[in-house]
């Protein structure tokens, strides 16, 4: 037993730390830390850097372009990548939609799709939930109906992150109704976006930022070969894919950083008066927050080192999404609590680049620390609530 | 014993509820929340026309007499309707000080159309690095014979931008900290080298940061003695942590009573989530939640109305149950909700908000527990 | 809306504490104090002295010997009770059977039981729960047959509190099973234990103490007129006292007694060390403590005020019960906290009165800590779990 | 990064694992602790004869040459056993202290035959004022010569009844919490005067409040430097600190399992109440509690096997989560048990109390928190 890292793991980490602090675009990396929102522009940007670097798809097999690395590797290059702020991946492309098409897909398909993943010439994302369904995928409703060559395309899909910036959808659709289960009669298709009858309507969250969507379909025509598989199977394949989609999950890189940083922040001083570190309070709870942090990261890397050592992720990998969530929670509400008055102040636009210095809110404080706060009540809800999740667990892990 | 409204009390009661039900939809909030004052002047002339702004102030001022009991009925039902009128800037704030350590001059210049709802007014007492020490005022004033020099900033001041009078507390003798030498000013916010960056909070009210840049004030505009002034200061600022805690519980129950609602209509896998165990238990939890802080609420109203040796543990107690208890029902009634919780249309987000608001506001529940356990300790 | 008592009230209360003060033998408070157990003797001397001063019963009607309190001064004698850890009374008697047979008993009943249990000339334990059954009362199997003028009883009953001490034990038991409905076989037996075919056994708790047993009835012969009110309907009444049962349920006369005590505990200095009051972090969970106390004393008060003013206690009086016992094992933690290594000796003997000083463990420190910690954990259990709680206040307050 | 057992590690576990199944049952184990000595002497044989005894000596004192990880594997398969041999007073605790500071002589005289189970030894690091202190000594050792004078008393002498052999920690020199000034003695336990008061503790094992009163010993008995003695009794008690974390977490992985088994089989309302949302999430919290727990005893293992500059953190943090995650599965399963759960008869109690005794033990978790939070904070 060791959780050491090898001489050759440490050279990588090297390799990685050396990229971001040295090729990765600055100007991103400043926007991040000021928790500047990205443009779509900044975001394309930066993806097809990695590209040009050849790290696009650190879940790929090589041949497709992915890395190669190690469960460990992929480990420490996302902690760099946190290290500096660095954005995470957006994941509907690189880790949802290629690995299904590679998995499952035709040639045809993977030729046609995955280069542009992997370069990002295309904006992918999801489109699972619907409107009233939630976390119970099986009940959705858009239709798939069959019509020569293609298929007719009718519904609502809800929740879509980012989806105003999207080319592609890739949608779990019914494409029958009369099988005894529910799930059998879903489908796994590919939908372009910019074509007639779809449209996407902005869900703004809590905290006003417009970043999730609902997507309509209205009579939309998808050509047979854009359907992924076998018909019927869809609910199968998005459910290997979850499966799969276990490293990273728990946030540890991120949390991490934003551990770190409201931990630096608790050190500085405001015209002078006592720092918050010296509040034995409240750095009991930041002392624990960092005791879960450590267990989840720990969790994490004996599920790793059991993918690593080519067996399937143990039982513990079950818990680390509700963990991880609850933790990032945990220090979004700690981060609020150290902004007291000033994060009751609602300056967004404060956090966009070349706002006035002189016209800033709150000095020596971060405003934002309540919009973090309410932003992130969705990670416990959205993509599988953590109630969810424990049935998950009551029934696979436990036997319930 | 007694724990019924008095039939004064259900008339103000009864009075709000109606206000509310017929003339306060969470869109009308909304448009209100989002005009550029931040609330309804029509909406507030109102409060003023049925009595609202009279509540805590003497007859002999034009007021209605009422005490901690009355503000609590007040309070709760506004959070019900989740309010954004500036009552705690104008009667709580700025009115708690005003009638405890105004001479009668400024009463009539200023208290009394706070009441008539034709002044504008607030209480400036958030400094950046005081968090909530309200006695950590770096802000100066400085005498020079008849005439006064205030600078310094406020951050937070609630309804700052639509003030026409700032109630300033500034340092004028002593340690950063101390309780002595703070002194409260009645500053026009016209006045030359008062300079504002107004925002929208979190909360969908309005407040300001403010810069005092030698502003000149003569000495009629001291409120109070000078050097004295932190007991009226910390007495509105009491005021205020009821007033708030009361307007938290009329949230924590909306909040409860919407989340029940929803989980009775909301269908997943075939049933109502209402009969899924997990989540009947957590709702009784925030049930429990409401109950034990509206008996706490009624505890500390009572005591401080009673004027007992209680009163200032019952409105630690009761803040600090606030924090915890409110924070927890806030996170459920969103969790519940699911996706739909966390989004800007339904109401249910942003009495998530105030509520979270509230909790930063006058302390947080830490604070409150530490002052407790230092009398516990004692 | 006020909290302050009457005149009269204030009276009555400087009344009780004399009384406590100064005529109630004064031995028991000793042994209450330093955690002796009571003997059967001593519990049944202090009934007596209780029903001498016309005071055994504060819930029964005057007319039948009850105090005629209002709900005040219910709550006002409990406060003093506990103030000075006076044992609160043995409720089997006086609070539970003692009701429903004056609410639903025979004439004939009403004279034969109640004078002897107004003056604890007989000790009644209650039969209710059975092996296996739990909190789920109307699956019970104890069956009552009838055979001329008698029943023939079978079965066992569990959780029997000290009934290794009672004379006689009042049942639910089935007296039909061809009923759709579960809970209308069931009717309510009173039943002499001082006869062939009643055995007891004891169950030994956690912490060691025997306190609960089985009892066991094995063709027990119990005549017709022991029937409470009508066969089937046994269920009914046992529902109408729980929903009558409601004062006192929440504890915090005891629980006030036990906070203040662990409170001074804290102000006591071992050879001279820093008492645990300079501890913050302890004392703020104190100060938790007393909040939630305060809180519930308040939820039981809005509850007396209500039926005070001749209406039903209000729906948050259903909060009572869970609330009370969380505080209660809330207590015991801090207390058990606070006696650090001192909590581990288990020596039970050394709280029997006439211990020898020089053997006693744990100088200045409570090792019985532990044992109450241990032994409280049944009140989230006996008496309907809290989960049964929680189960009915979703239903019956909530709608759920 | 691995975090498999190497073959040596997993002969050992299934060593362990092999006894309790077969021979280590939870009547003989009741029947042990009822015992006059609390422990069967018959077991401790059999556990020095596999070698269970040596685990954590050096091959030249006789020992098997393990470290931290190979104890987290004895003690996680104790707790699972519920094992109430003296392990923890001998081999972790007395041992801790030999092993480190003891000459060769001593070596002979006490280690030696400790490992041969032949010898019973404890440590006596427990004062009555210093809570979990363990610099705070007030028991004295005044030296005439070659001889030394003890005097004191020490309370929650694991072992202390059986023990041949006390490890003393006295103060020689330095106020009564220094580190500086501690001196570390082994008294046998037949000397004139010490008294012991042997009594049973809460988790069914044994212990002694012992007194010593004018005890004499020669300077051969001194283990280690005079006035040095800290370092070594820090370093037994920080093994003992992770030694009791490993047998919590096989505890609370038992309580959990058997918690799960028990709500299949239990049926109430007709149904088994594993089916029953509400118990379902809690049983999934009580899961997740044991894994969490694990990976921070992995953590902490390997930290301290490593010697790198995490290894106090790690301890602390582990000892924190046992003290906090530990109490909830405890009473999770006591709980949802029910009516069982609170029964001498079944061993869930006995589970459920040797938890809360090693939550008492090194330091409960807010004592660990607030070590964290001073290194977090500086």
């Amino acid at each position: 037993m060791n959780a050491t890292f090898t001489a050759d793991e440490l050279a990588f980490r090297t390799e990685v730390r050396h990229f971001f602090e040295n090729e990765f675009p600055g100007d991103i990396l400043e926007k991040q830390t000021n928790a500047v929102p990205l443009t779509r522009d900044d975001v394309v940007r930066w993806h097809k850097k990695m590209f040009e670097k050849g790290w696009a798809a650190p879940n790929w097999p090589q041949e497709l372009g992915g890395t190669g690395w190690s469960p460990v590797q992929k480990y420490l290059f996302a902690d760099e990548q946190a290290r500096v702020s660095a954005p995470p991946f957006l994941s509907f492309g690189v880790s949802m939609v290629g690995p299904i098409i590679y998995t499952f897909g035709s040639e045809e398909q993977k030729q046609r799709f995955l280069p542009d993943i992997l370069q990002f010439n295309t904006w992918w994302c999801q489109g699972y939930s619907e409107p009233g369904a939630g976390s119970d995928l099986a009940s959705l409703k858009t239709r798939a109906d069959r019509n020569g060559d293609h298929y007719v395309v009718n519904g609502t899909k809800s929740w879509t992150t980012l989806g105003q910036y999207a080319d592609w959808i890739f949608c779990l659709v019914r494409t029958s109704s009369d099988v005894a289960r529910r799930q059998e009669g879903i489908s796994f298709l590919l939908i372009d976006m910019n074509q007639p009858g779809v449209s996407v309507k902005p869900i703004v969250l809590l905290d006003g930022e417009h970043e999730v969507n609902e997507v309509h379909f209205d009579n939309v025509k998808v050509p047979l070969e854009n359907l992924v598989g076998e018909e019927g199977k869809g609910w199968t394949y998005g459910k290997v894919l979850l499966q799969h989609e276990r490293t990273g999950i728990a946030g540890v890189a991120d949390s991490k950083y934003r551990l770190s940083r409201l931990k630096a922040r608790t050190a500085l001083s405001i015209r002078g008066a006592t720092p918050l570190s010296a509040d034995r309070i409240f750095m009991r709870k930041i002392a624990a927050a960092e005791v879960e942090l450590k267990a989840l990261e720990y969790t994490e890397l004996r599920t790793l080192a059991s993918v690593a050592s080519g067996k399937a992720p143990g039982p513990e990998s079950s818990i680390l999404k509700i963990a991880g969530t609850e933790l990032r929670q945990a220090i979004d509400s700690l981060r609020l609590e150290a902004s007291a008055y000033y994060a009751l102040p609602y300056v967004r636009d404060q956090y966009v680049a070349d706002f006035p210095e002189d016209k800033r809110i709150g000095e020596g404080t971060e405003t934002n620390a309540s919009l973090t706060y309410f932003n992130d009540r969705k990670v416990s809800i959205f993509g599988g609530s953590n109630e969810i999740q424990k049935n998950i667990i009551a029934k696979h892990v436990l036997g319930l | 014993m007694d724990f019924s409204l008095n039939d004064v009390q259900s008339m103000l009661a009864d009075s709000i509820e109606k206000f509310i039900a017929n003339d306060y939809d969470f869109k009308a909030r909304q448009k209100y929340s989002e005009s550029k004052t931040g609330y309804s002047q029509d909406v507030w002339q109102t409060f003023s026309e049925l009595g609202w702004t009279a509540v805590p102030f003497r007859e002999e001022d034009g007021g209605f007499d009422g005490g901690p009991v009355e503000m609590t009925v007040v309070m709760e039902r506004f959070g019900r309707g989740l309010i954004v009128e500036p009552y705690l800037a104008n009667i709580v704030l700025a009115g708690g000080v005003l009638r405890r350590a105004a001479n009668e001059t400024q009463k009539s210049e200023w208290l009394s159309p706070i009441i008539a709802g034709e002044l504008q007014a607030t209480l400036a007492f958030v400094e950046p690095q005081a968090r909530y020490d309200i006695s950590n005022i770096a802000t100066t004033a400085a005498q020079d014979g008849d005439r006064w020099s205030i600078n310094g900033r406020k951050g937070y001041v609630l309804n700052g931008g639509n003030a026409d009078l700032l109630i300033v507390p500034a340092r004028t003798a002593g340690g950063q900290s101390d309780y002595e030498g703070i002194t409260l000013f009645g500053i026009g916010s016209e006045l030359a080298g008062v300079s504002f960056r107004d925002y929208q909070t979190i909360d969908g009210q309005r407040a300001a940061e403010i810069d005092f840049s030698d502003v000149t004030l003569s000495s009629d505009k001291v409120i109070g003695e000078v050097n004295k002034g932190y007991q009226s200061l910390q007495a509105a600022i009491s005021d205020a942590t009821l007033a708030v805690s009361a307007e938290a519980i009329g949230i924590m129950s909306v909040l409860t009573e919407k989340t029940i609602e929803y989980s009775k209509s909301r269908v997943q896998f075939g049933v109502p989530i209402s009969s899924f165990q997990a989540l009947q238990h957590r709702m009784v939890e925030m049930y429990t939640a409401c109950e034990q802080s509206r008996s706490l609420m009624m505890w500390a109203a009572m005591a401080i109305a009673d004027g007992n040796d209680e009163s200032e543990s019952a409105l630690h107690a009761l803040k600090y149950q606030i924090g915890t208890a409110g924070t927890r029902v806030g996170e459920e009634a969103v969790q519940i909700h699911g996706g739909m919780g966390v989004t800007w249309e339904l109401d249910v987000a942003h009495y998530f908000k105030r509520l979270t608001a509230i909790n930063l506001m006058f302390g947080n529940a830490d604070w409150h527990l530490d002052r407790l356990a230092a009398t516990t300790a004692s």
